[in-house]
């Protein structure tokens, strides 16, 4: 176990000296001083730790958002005929830890080529995001890979309204309004 | 990559031992009682009676079984305090290689100060102190918990005093100061009165908050009660008129 | 006690002592935490603090879900390290369970919390800075914990509020670059930290600011329930990573700083040293991840037997604990949460009074609290 | 009539300019052209000021590995303009107990005060000084003084106790870093010989240095006492928000708000310009008669503008980059500053440099080495003279007067930080083993 030791020690010279000669604060002057030149004459790369200046300016310059990013839900269709993969199990709504998905089916026959089956059939689908915590549980429990957070996290509204997302919504997107210069 | 994993965990769940479901909660029996009920003899892992893990391991046969609680024999130091205490120490057991020991409320103090001064014992610090609710336990519907460690001898030891509704408990804080937030917050959500705390009050809610939350008869979604309606009513602000200005009296 | 402290008493020089209310909404109490001051002049001589504006219920909410469902709440007590509460939950429930977590997972959890340690450690380091008074290092601080996010962002898919780990294991694997991401961070990480240390390790007015300010003697921090870096400041070799090793810290060579004084500048130094001695523990465990699945098999409806279990972990404020009594159902009887934060707020009274307003908010910085925590 | 018509006349540059020579009528000189000075000095700062926070923001954000503004125009080059708007138009709010005659003159004061500081400061040579008065630094010394009752009333006036511990704290410590400002400025008024800010210019001139070689401990203590008088970092206790949130000026809102900013400001570039006067040799700088003689006076009197600017720059920007750096004192920390270093080591400088100039003195003043030589008038010092006493300055003066403060100061807190520590552990260990409460 180290112990750190260098309180509670009495100043030597060397340290006597260096506080004379206020190079206790001069050497933060440089540190200092040195981030400020570097900003001058470095190419700005945003995000990039070893750069002087590391902002991003993000209206403008859209972040990298990784792939595993849990943001805006979504209701995914069948890529084949455009259907939804929802079965309308309920499994999402009963992970959820917030309560903040409702689920509405009806059962009803459905053609499935010749055969007349009776099926659970989604009807509605409301995803509260205000209430949201993005924990991905909902996701986890889908059977069918219907329900997925995705990268998109732009989810401010002016409405609080605008915070229950219908199934239209969930399956389309909402419209963001992009800010450019 | 993400829909490999995903196939993970949706594995079908593991046969569920039977004797699970069974064995449903009994609140009103000690831990030991309960434990003792069960069907032993399958896959039992007997869990090490000795408290400190040394470089936790995991359980080497980790298949899903009912918890073996045993009482606690060979350790020196609940011997000790078997001896010191007599009949007080209700229980002594070890589960998950933790020890518990149960006190009654009279040889509670005792216990602890014991424990805490006693040169095989030395523990000095008390991790955590909080309660559970048993509503069905007649006469005994709190148990108080205090974790407590040793940072001498690297050992961890929790203490249980079961209180029957409206009795007050014995406080801490005289041995160790850090259980004075510890046992506001017990009084706060469990209403526990502490006997010997200086400044006991409450400590996440407000002052005048009408129950105890974590009480299992409390509701969990609860919104409008005495205190929501006394303070977080809309009323106008009562100005002093004095002080507004005359033009805007007059403009009225 | 609030009326003792706003009831006047005469002083020295006969003049009427202040009530003071700091916060909730005050710029160095770190989140809504209100420090009712009593004054003479500027000195402390009385104070009490008023938390709860944060309380959530964390603990009733979780005798209403299922284990599985408690896990993202954990996020968000500590919500700057919510990895570190995530593993501290998720063990407490697979040692109930009695699963065995693959190795890979558990070196993977073992690197994720290191980088939350670390994490963590810049936002108190900057936080603290600030509130003495030196800006910059809390956008250095920034920059670099930045870095940690955006990895944690690859990996699990959420910078602050991670829902890192699921009972069991990991949700995800690795992804391609995760190492060479952590490698390049642990490459920059101890020059930053030097960086750090140039601006405030000897500067005159950091040391007349932390020095001497907010002593605690071991003794009374061990009485006091301390943990975590405030505890090792007063000299108290405590860390649960040592004493008793959990997840795969065992296997990890690493030491714990101890302060000797016990004061402002000691827990600085301390948490300084344990970044770097966090950047040798996840060198380590990434020379060493071994191969292997990183999620056990669990069934999809947990429901741990009957029983009750005492789980504590080193999370960079302190010693996080869970203590868990089952029923035998799919939902804990009862969860308490052991908050280092809150227990360790309970020094500010023992530390701050007899100092000056100034020193408050320094000492409010070092015992590192977290409100969300506190308050839960 | 002649007088009304006087009025449109310009006066002597503007005759130097055109070579007429209109009548030199008292209107015109005294009242016209003053008052056309005035109106572009206070553009020209309050200009300047505004842009003084662009930069300010500008060099922390370069400091700090951001960019700082950049949406407002080109690099955010306008944003002091919007900034000024925005502030124009908000609500400009008066808590309802507070006292609001006082709170609405109190940034007025504060930002008069330091506005009126402006006459006197020599902006560059000949025509680019509005007064040349003759008590000039008494002057700016009384006058910058009065702010601090700005800050004061407007603490005391808001009602709120925040204001109010920075209402203190701004008084106590503007007060305690004045002394020491004006202590600081003697020793170099030794060698300049007068209180009139353009006199202490021309007197660098003609000694041919700055007296910032001859007196560098004064130096050093106007800079920091500057930083204690204008509250800026590491001394920004009135306003420090970690701790009063915003001190005197918290309730203040709007254009109120921007007033205290703009008096703050000032009061950076008025302490700055008295400190490029009084040290660093004001407008002058070496070569500026050559250009004098041969590109003419105007060209000359620009110049001296440029270089007295440039000169206020580098010591705004050490300004600004020393609170990008430095964490803040603490409030007994800094008076103990103040009242135990600064202003002992002020006059221990000036002792220490009478001493110097009177042994530099010719023998028939009763002086040794003779030094210094009266020429034209004036005592100058000669070539061995500047070499004396730059050597003394830095060699002598410093390490004497820190030697007898730190003996003094000996048993100070802040230069004993460890026997402090140690004592508090040793009491409080001692506390808890009688069981006594812990409180200091």
């Amino acid at each position: 176990m180290a112990a750190v030791t260098t309180t509670g020690q009495k100043r030597s010279i060397g340290q006597i000296i260096k506080r004379l000669l206020l190079l206790d604060l001069i050497e933060g002057l440089f540190l200092t001083f040195k981030y400020n030149v570097r900003a001058l004459y470095e190419p700005r790369d945003g995000g990039n730790p070893n750069q002087a200046i590391y902002t991003e300016q993000y209206p403008l310059e859209r972040p990298r958002v990784s792939e595993r990013f849990r943001g805006a839900p979504r209701l995914n269709l069948d890529p084949e005929n455009g259907s939804t993969l929802c079965i309308a199990c309920d499994l999402c709504a009963l992970a959820c830890p917030v309560d903040c998905i409702e689920v509405g089916s009806i059962r009803r026959e459905v053609r499935d080529g010749e055969k007349v089956n009776k099926k659970k059939v989604l009807t509605t689908f409301i995803f509260d995001t205000s209430r949201c915590m993005f924990c991905n549980l909902c996701s986890e429990a889908c059977p069918t890979d219907c329900l997925e957070l995705t990268q998109s996290f732009e989810l401010a509204v002016y409405h609080r309204s605008g915070f229950r997302w219908d199934r239209e919504m969930l399956e389309k997107g909402i419209n963001y309004v992009r800010y450019t210069k | 990559m993400a829909d490999d994993n995903k196939e993970l965990p949706a594995d079908k769940p593991i046969a569920e031992n039977e004797s699970d479901k069974k064995e449903e909660a009994k609140p009103d029996a000690t831990l030991a009682e309960r434990t003792e009920a069960k069907p032993e003899g399958e896959t039992a892992k007997p869990a090490p009676p000795k408290a400190a893990p040394t470089g936790h391991k995991p359980a080497p046969p980790a298949k899903k079984g009912p918890v073996v609680t045993v009482e606690i024999t060979d350790d020196p130091l609940i011997n000790k305090i078997k001896e010191k205490f007599g009949d007080a120490v209700t229980e002594a057991v070890a589960t998950f290689g933790q020890q518990i020991v149960r006190v009654k409320k009279n040889s509670y103090l005792d216990l602890c100060r014991f424990l805490q001064t006693d040169e095989d014992a030395l523990f000095d610090l008390c991790a955590d102190l909080t309660a559970i609710h048993w509503p069905e336990r007649k006469e005994e519907e709190f148990d108080v918990v205090v974790q407590l460690y040793s940072t001498q001898k690297n050992r961890r030891l929790r203490i249980k005093v079961a209180l029957a509704d409206g009795d007050a408990c014995p406080s801490l804080t005289a041995l160790w100061s850090g259980t004075d937030w510890m046992e506001r917050e017990a009084y706060d959500m469990f209403g526990i009165k502490f006997e010997g705390h200086k400044d006991l009050r409450r400590i996440l809610l407000p002052e005048d908050w009408p129950g105890h939350p974590l009480r299992k008869e409390y509701p969990v979604e609860y919104r409008d009660n005495e205190w929501t309606d006394k303070h977080l009513q809309y009323r106008e602000i009562d100005y002093d008129t004095s002080l507004i200005d005359v033009k805007y009296a007059e403009r009225r | 006690m609030q009326e003792e402290i706003t009831k006047p008493r005469e002083t020295l020089l006969d003049a009427e002592e202040m009530a003071l209310n700091m916060g909730p909404q005050h710029p160095s109490t770190h989140g809504v935490l209100r420090v009712l001051l009593k004054l003479d002049g500027e000195t402390v001589i009385d104070l009490d603090c008023d938390i709860g504006f944060l309380h959530r219920g964390v603990e009733k909410i979780a005798e209403q879900d299922t284990y599985a469902m408690i896990t993202p709440y954990w996020d968000r007590l500590d919500y700057v390290a919510a990895v570190s509460g995530d593993l501290c939950y998720v063990e407490g429930v697979e040692k109930l369970l009695q699963v065995e977590v693959p190795r890979r997972a558990e070196y993977l959890r073992v690197i994720l919390t290191e980088l939350q340690r670390i994490a963590s450690h810049l936002l108190w380091l900057g936080t603290h800075a600030i509130d003495i008074g030196a800006v910059t290092v809390l956008l250095y601080c920034f920059r670099e914990r930045e870095e940690i996010l955006k990895i944690f962002e690859d990996f699990i898919g959420a910078r602050l509020t991670a829902h890192a780990f699921r009972i069991g294991g990991l949700w995800w694997d690795v992804y391609p670059e995760f190492e060479t991401r952590v490698r390049d961070f642990l490459k920059i990480i101890p020059d930053r930290i030097t960086e750090y240390e140039t601006l405030l390790n000897t500067n005159r007015i950091w040391l007349s600011r932390t020095v001497g300010i907010g002593v605690l003697p071991a003794e009374e921090a061990i009485n006091l329930s301390l943990t975590g870096p405030v505890l090792r400041g007063s000299g108290v070799n405590y860390d649960v990573r040592k004493a008793q090793p959990y997840s795969a810290y065992a296997d990890f060579d690493f030491e714990v700083p101890l302060g000797e004084n016990g004061d402002t500048y000691d827990r600085y130094l301390i948490r300084m040293e344990e970044m770097r001695q966090s950047v040798r523990i996840i060198e380590q465990a990434l020379d060493g991840l071994p191969e292997g699945p990183v999620m056990a098999k669990v069934p999809k409806v947990i429901k741990p037997p009957v029983g009750e279990i005492y789980h504590s972990i080193e999370a960079p404020k302190g010693e996080l604990g869970v203590y868990l009594v089952s029923d035998g159902t799919g939902k804990p009887y009862r969860m308490r949460i052991r908050p280092p934060a809150y227990i360790n707020l309970q020094s500010l009274k023992r530390m701050a009074i007899g100092h000056l307003v100034a020193d408050v908010v320094a000492i409010i910085g070092t015992i590192d609290i977290v409100l969300g925590e506190v308050d839960r | 009539m002649p007088e009304i018509l006087a009025l449109l006349i310009a006066p002597d540059w503007v005759r130097s300019l055109t070579g007429e020579r209109p009548p030199n009528v008292f209107w015109a000189e005294y009242i016209v052209w003053p008052l056309i000075q005035i109106v572009i000095v206070l553009f020209v700062v309050l200009t300047v000021v505004a842009y003084l926070v662009y930069f300010e923001r500008k060099i922390s954000a370069f400091i700090q590995a951001r960019l700082g503004p950049m949406r407002v125009g080109p690099w955010g080059i306008l944003q002091p303009a919007a900034d000024g708007l925005k502030l124009l138009l908000k609500e400009d709010i008066i808590p309802i107990k507070a006292d609001k005659l006082v709170f609405s003159i109190a940034p007025i004061i504060s930002v008069v005060s330091t506005l009126v500081v402006l006459a006197v400061i020599p902006w560059g040579a000949a025509w680019a000084t509005i007064a040349n008065v003759n008590i000039g630094l008494l002057f700016v010394l009384a006058v910058s003084s009065v702010s601090v009752l700005g800050l004061v009333l407007a603490g005391w006036s808001s009602n709120s106790k925040y204001s109010l511990l920075g209402a203190l704290r701004s008084s106590a410590q503007m007060v305690s870093y004045e002394v020491g400002m004006g202590l600081s400025i003697i020793g170099a008024l030794i060698f300049a010989r007068t209180l009139s800010l353009s006199g202490i210019v021309e007197a660098q001139r003609a000694d041919g240095l700055p007296y910032f070689l001859f007196q560098p401990l004064g130096f050093l203590i106007y800079l920091i006492s500057a930083l204690g008088e204008t509250n800026r970092a590491p001394f920004d206790l009135p306003e420090a928000e970690s701790e009063l949130v915003a001190g005197y000026h918290t309730e203040y809102s709007g254009f109120r708000w921007a007033l205290f900013f703009m008096a703050e400001y000032t009061a950076m570039l008025v302490t700055s310009a008295v400190a490029v006067t009084v040290f660093l040799g004001g407008w002058y700088f070496p070569g500026l008669d050559w250009i004098k003689s041969n590109w003419g006076p105007n060209i000359y009197v620009l110049l001296s503008v440029a270089a007295f600017a440039g000169k206020i720059a580098v010591l705004i920007y050490a300004y600004m980059w020393f609170r990008w750096t430095w964490p803040r004192y603490r409030y007994d920390q800094l008076m103990e500053l103040g009242w135990k270093w600064l202003i002992p080591a002020g006059l221990a400088n000036v002792v220490l440099t009478g001493v110097w100039y009177v042994l530099a003195l010719p023998e028939a003043q009763g002086g040794v080495f003779g030094f210094v030589k009266q020429t034209a008038g004036r005592y100058v010092p000669t070539g061995y003279g500047k070499i004396y006493f730059i050597l003394t300055g830095f060699i002598i003066t410093i390490p004497l007067s820190w030697a007898l403060l730190a003996t003094i100061n000996r048993r100070s807190r802040d230069f004993n930080l460890h026997d402090q520590r140690q004592l508090q552990i040793k009491l409080r260990s001692e506390r808890i083993k009688r069981n006594e409460p812990v409180a200091e």
